[in-house]
């Protein structure tokens, strides 16, 4: 059995899908459920198909399905797109007013025909709520709390009584009209312990984490998926005591951050893998000039503008190794929002620690679905800028070698003498291109691996029992996917890595050896962490044990499930 | 206060004997006595090329990061504390080729920077090619034929673009150029200094010589508040006629004091619990 | 000759209903059509943005290539092809922000292209946020508390830069449009047409009845062979007074026609033993 | 024994050190000698130490050497550094009107004082002619066939007349100088039989190769290692009808070429890590659009700036994974000269065939130093434009499916409709995100690289015995020091990879299995090909095993004997 509910709302681009959507899971998980949902919708500002589905679940749910349960077709398109993911008992409740086909809607759905025109006008509405119409009808058939819309819709509109009072009533009779004509049915009734719980997306997790986490400037060039970040930053920085900055391209993002970050502010940007490769110098910059700094980069389907609205893994390798020669670079994949809060939160620290870059990869998967969780929990979290001082120094030495690789920083303006040089340099920052004083500065800094190795690397965590038959190995979003598939396969376990650079190569070749059946999962095409694994720890995946997907859409949980099951019955 | 003496690093200039870009160092370091720049207020960026090489022969914090993006740090810098004054060294290369689209947005948005084009018309460091100030049917490695491009002229672009403060020194009239950016460095915003600095060894075209014959002075009277005047003055570039001078100069809004004002080192852990209600 | 029905492909235009990018789209095939712009003569290349879209509803060859990046693809394809019309749709992110080094460059070496600027001054495919040509205090996205930032002018820019005829209309006057667009053909050399063009969606403050509002034509007399003429009337941005027009047409060698005429698909074979002597 | 006679000339920087260097090494080669050499310098016009060494041999002659059998000090910095380099019976030649103290010599070492300047006075000539006198002096000690070293003022100053008599004045001053106060050796005495040769460098043979392949267009942003091949290529523009084009920055260089392509031509581009950082992003274009271009990626030390005119092989993790998500790219490395030449002149073919970028990388030593070689022979090379087509052609599929993956290419301009989209798109070329398409054209793009690999992917070569005791593995430069340290070492051979992607990993492996002791030999800090072969083939060498150099020096053949010999007598 599946172990959520799914509600599907689909329709044309420009219609507010994603706004009704988001309402709808709102207001299940007011009513004390765990929801999940995930959007797809094409690069295009107006036109083409826009869908958003919610799971829905009384434990908490981490991914999308591929059957509905429930969907609201706004048009006809949606309905044939759609009509095979609905399973016997789900419903479909379509605009009457339009001239839909019902026809081959498969047996065993309810259909429920609403005129949206027809019920919004009699309210007295206008013609942009018949969305109204649509949600209040499909949640007064599942029996949800209404009060939960109304509420909703009075804090969207706070301060329009007008359009308050008006989109109450459009509800209502939407409400009345389904309830009218079918019966109802118990599926999204209020809870009695309501656990609080936020509903965010990567993007939000992230900037939150950000702002949590001490932030002080960041620059982003807009780019999918990860534009919203800027989108949520922007309004709080009077409130928060940090700079946004929209810069001129991805050059100008990064080098800015660098400079921001070299007279002493915590600084980030973000981008996808077409505005990295303009990064990609700084990105090698900020390693030998020792600057610490924070970049999230959000993969979508590649190469070049590629599939900018659908999601991918294709850049792991190209994060691991962008730019020429080596320098430390610190790598983290998020699974999930919560993943995406921590690591944005705790990346300062890292980048302060090792002053350094921290890379933190995630997709358009991630950044875009929202999910219900409880409030980030940070208590325990305290600001730590490392070997970083503002006392005056006598014959400063800002490459100064020491056990960890790690020297003391400073900053310009309090009367230090600080020089950062993208040359190869001596202990004081000069330009020098002797033997010695290279094999000394490279091997300091990539010493400073080695330590955030020992020190930070958290091992990956093993989800399930740890003798399974079948272990999966995964990284990034994947993570919800995979968990959705474990409730499924009580004999399978997951390794999710979230640490790329430095690696935990050698929990990871014990975890191998001993799997009874490894099987790598990922969003790409060659198999890229399959291939890192195989480089860092001698683990080589057979050919059967790569499930790989690369056409823009995540996985789903039954296609796991379902490639073990057909093997185990073959 | 420092003085002349102690701006001097370990590092004694290896630029070509004659190189202009001595010149820009001296006039620097003279401005820097007599205004007090030192560490405890002053920083430089620079750009790749020989002109960079400035950083490591002058005892102020310094960052000489990649060929064309001395601007934008030097704007991060400034955003992150705008209490220090942020002076740019870079060159024709480096500013209006690598670095043209950072020309025109820093000057837009009229950054509280100090920017020294090191203006030799040619990429020296690479050993001599054409360079977007090299005039048309110039002659070098990358253009044997001679050149088919017009120059671009980085006045009019800084005026056109935003800029608020636009000048012209030579690098062989030390004291003037010195007082230059003296008065640059006053100027609240993006001030711009077009240095005319001879390469001895890869542009013969634009020697000491050929600067010393053919600059002057602008005019006493001229009304270096007006944009069109000041665009119009900017198109002269000819022989016994290019002007060296103040072009451009009026009073707006800097981009920092404009913008959130945030602490260099402050850095806090925050409470996000305030931005719950809208996720829920 | 195509005619207006087959220059449409299989693509409906999405573009968002009374989107200014009709306007553009419409004059473009109305100016094809009267010159006879097909695949025997004509390639397009665009931009990432909304404005890029268009090569998809045009069954002309096209290339649509990089955010940013549509001005280079086009030089490389006319040097290649000197015989090819091209034009250039690019919007005001992508010409003038992701862009702006490219668009510097190519107007001062006076390629033989024909640039149309989507000038929405708005980031329109990545749902609205400031843009290079959004006014001082624009609110969005990404601007809240209203930008901070002077736009670029970008007329002023190309007449500052190089290009040798730069022109403005509105999207919304067809006919208008489609005239400019076949001048600018004719022209010899960087050809850059700012076309005001409504975004419905993401920019009310520049609206169909704005520029309906606020646009004149250029006097009849009015001196387009004059650079400080041209640069002076582009700096005329207000209400009632935005000029449209053509603001400066010089002549000037195009840089095709000073550069090695290679064959687009002449490729040999080459002895190169004659060079030997310099290696022996 | 050596097998080469080394000679070196130090001083400092912008006194005509390589001129000198070059010019001996043309005395060598004429008088029938196989030469090498190799320089080192600072970033910088003036000031600094420069240095060239130039091994003579009589069988071809692969690298420099660590021990110096002839050395000219134009200052005393020249001597203190390389004094120890002198072994038994060498010479050392130095400027007698400065004040350098020779007292520290090693003993069995001929001291020449030569007082340049006033040679140069007596026999009338100029300041600048000093190098004349240094060089002159030398040769006639070394036994030199003089009339070479004339006749090679002579081409220099061709036309000039007076110019051309000073010298040789100046030159047989310094010659009767030196033998007159010294004795002379019978060291570079003319051969009776002298081969034609060659004295080039890899940027000399990568332009050389380019110009022979047909290329139309160029676009070079100017970076050391690879500036000279834009040098090289200028002045042939009308020559050979190609276009050299300085584009205003790499990421121009790139979407230029790309342009030209589309319309017909035979593009290129050259750059170094940092310039390719910003070329990255049109390198994923022309593997989506499938526009062929040659790209030349000369490494140095890095990163960042790091050390502009030093050598490394620390790029080859990112050319193989630059860009977001994956494209078919064809990665070659060169390892000398003449295979400079000949994978520049070949990609050009593989670049249409496959219609997708050709990348070879190169590094600063092989980039600028000069080798004498045979001149370059391509009678069997034809121009192959791959499925390239002129004709209209109806209904035109610029991405139609094909068993090689490979479609019929076309240009605009004649009438047919083609359709570049750096978005996924159809096979026409439209836009198009759904599902099918995308796994359709994702498959259709990769599959060229395995026809690649199947048709025109090169076995790699064994130098040296099948079955020796030690096996080194390595690639690009490290070619030469590795050939002439087999020279001195008869129980070893040497595998030289030359094609990185598509890798012959059955052919490595094979090899790997069957040695008796392989040793991976790298230019870089972390075994980068250490880690590719891992990934690629199972096989990981142990640490001992990997001899790895970071410190922008190239491998001297002494140093892989040294470590060889002495691990035997351990
Ligand atoms: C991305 C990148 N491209 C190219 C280079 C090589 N490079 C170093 S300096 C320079 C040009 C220098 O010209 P300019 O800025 O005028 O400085 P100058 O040497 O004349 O002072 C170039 C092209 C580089 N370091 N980085
Ligand atoms: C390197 C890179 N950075 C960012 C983006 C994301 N992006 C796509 S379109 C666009 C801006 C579009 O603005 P404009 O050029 O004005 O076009 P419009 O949509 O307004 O027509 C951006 C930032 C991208 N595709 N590539
Ligand atoms: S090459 Fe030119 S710019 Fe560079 S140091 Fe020498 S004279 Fe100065
Ligand atoms: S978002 Fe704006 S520019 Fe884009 S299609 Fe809609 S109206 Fe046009
Ligand atoms: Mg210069
Ligand atoms: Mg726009």
């Amino acid at each position: 059995m599946k172990p959520a509910f799914t509600f599907k709302i689909g329709g044309e681009a420009g219609f507010g899908i994603m706004a009704a959507g988001t309402t709808f899971a709102k207001v299940a998980m007011r009513s004390g459920y765990y929801v999940f949902d995930y959007s797809e919708y094409p690069s295009l500002i107006r036109g083409g198909h826009n869908v958003m589905q919610i799971s829905v679940a009384d434990e908490p749910v981490n991914s999308q399905y591929q059957t509905t349960n429930f969907l609201i077709a706004l048009n006809q398109q949606t309905l044939d797109l759609h009509k095979n993911e609905l399973i016997e008992g789900a419903g479909v409740l379509y605009d009457a007013d339009q001239n839909i086909k019902v026809a081959d809607i498969p047996d065993g759905v309810d259909i429920y025909a609403i005129p949206f025109t027809q019920v919004v006008k009699q309210a007295g509405g206008s013609y942009v709520m018949r969305n109204s119409v649509a949600l209040a009808a499909a949640l007064a058939l599942l029996g949800a709390n209404m009060q939960h819309l109304k509420d909703l819709i009075a804090e969207e509109f706070a301060g329009k009584e007008e359009l308050i009072k008006i989109n109450h009533e459009v509800c209502e009779a939407g409400a009345a009209f389904a309830l009218e004509k079918y019966k109802s049915k118990n599926i999204l009734s209020q809870k009695q312990n309501v656990v609080k719980q936020i509903l965010v997306t990567g993007n939000d997790a992230t900037a939150l984490g950000a702002i949590a986490g001490g932030m002080t400037f960041t620059s982003i060039y807009p780019m999918t998926p990860t534009s919203n970040i800027l989108h949520i930053l922007a309004p709080f920085q009077e409130k928060f005591n940090f700079v946004y900055k929209q810069p001129e391209d991805e050059i100008s993002a990064i080098n800015m951050a660098i400079g921001a970050s070299f007279a002493g502010a915590r600084a980030m940007v973000a981008t996808s893998g077409g505005g990295f490769c303009l990064m990609s110098e700084g990105y090698g910059l900020a390693g030998m000039t020792e600057i610490p700094i924070v970049i999230i980069e959000g993969m979508r389907g590649a190469p070049a503008t590629g599939l900018p609205t659908w999601t991918e893994q294709g850049d792991l390798r190209f994060v691991l190794h962008a730019h020429q020669g080596e320098f430390p670079r610190i790598v983290l994949a998020a699974g999930n929002v919560e993943d995406a809060f921590n690591l944005a939160l705790r990346a300062f620290n890292l980048a302060d620690k090792y002053q350094t870059p921290v890379l933190i990869l995630v997709d358009k998967y991630v950044c875009e679905s929202h999910m219900s969780v409880v409030p980030f929990e940070y208590e325990d979290f305290k600001i730590d800028r490392g070997n970083f001082s503002v006392d005056k120094i006598v014959d400063y030495k800002r490459y100064e070698q020491s056990d960890t690789g790690v020297s003391t920083r400073t900053i310009p303006g309090i009367s230090n003498y600080i020089i950062a040089n993208s040359d190869e340099h001596d202990v004081f920052g000069f330009s020098d291109e002797s033997s010695e004083n290279r094999i000394t500065q490279m091997n300091k800094r990539m010493k400073k691996l080695a330590t955030c190795e020992e020190t930070d690397m958290q091992e990956p965590k093993v989800f399930g029992s740890r003798d399974a038959d079948i272990s999966f190995i995964s990284w990034g979003s994947n993570k919800g996917p995979i968990l959705e598939a474990l409730k499924s396969l009580p004999n399978a376990n997951y390794l999710h890595l979230e640490w790329l650079n430095p690696f935990p190569s050698e929990f990871i070749g014990d975890f191998l050896k001993k799997a009874k059946r490894a099987i790598n999962i990922e969003c790409n095409y060659s198999g890229q962490m399959a291939g890192y694994i195989a480089e860092k720890t001698g683990f080589r995946f057979e050919e059967k044990n790569n499930f790989l997907k690369f056409d823009g859409r995540p996985f789903y949980p039954e296609e796991i499930v379902k490639l073990i099951n057909n093997e185990n019955t073959k | 206060m420092k003085t002349l003496n102690n701006l001097k690093t370990k590092n004694v200039p290896n630029w070509c004997p004659g190189c202009g870009d001595f010149g820009i160092w001296t006039a620097f370091k003279q401005a820097a006595d007599k205004e007090g720049w030192d560490n405890s207020n002053t920083v430089i960026t620079a750009g790749i090329g020989c002109h960079g090489h400035i950083n490591n022969f002058v005892a102020l914090s310094s960052f000489e990061g990649l060929h064309g993006r001395a601007l934008p740090v030097a704007s991060g810098i400034k955003i992150a504390n705008p209490r220090l004054k942020v002076f740019v060294f870079t060159g024709d290369g480096d500013a209006l080729s690598e670095g043209g689209n950072h020309f025109i947005h820093t000057a837009r948005r009229n950054h509280d920077l100090t920017v020294i084009l090191h203006d030799n018309a040619i990429y020296g460091l690479t050993t001599g090619q054409t360079s977007p100030r090299s005039p048309k049917g110039f002659i070098s490695k990358s253009t044997p034929q001679g050149s088919f491009e017009e120059p671009l002229n980085p006045l009019a672009l800084a005026i056109t673009a935003g800029a608020t403060f636009v000048a012209r020194a030579y690098s062989g009239d030390i004291d003037y150029l010195a007082d230059l950016m003296i008065e640059a460095d006053k100027h609240k915003g993006f001030a711009f200094i077009d240095v005319l600095q001879p390469c001895v060894t890869f542009n013969s075209m634009y020697s000491h010589f050929f600067y010393q014959e053919n600059t002057y002075q602008i005019e006493a009277d001229f009304d270096a508040t007006n944009k069109q005047a000041a665009f119009d003055k900017s198109l002269e570039w000819d022989l016994k006629k290019i002007p060296v001078g103040v072009f451009y100069n009026v009073d707006k809004p800097t981009y920092e004091e404009q913008i959130v004002q945030i602490d260099k080192v402050k850095v806090e852990k925050r409470d996000i619990a305030s931005l719950y209600t809208k996720y829920s």
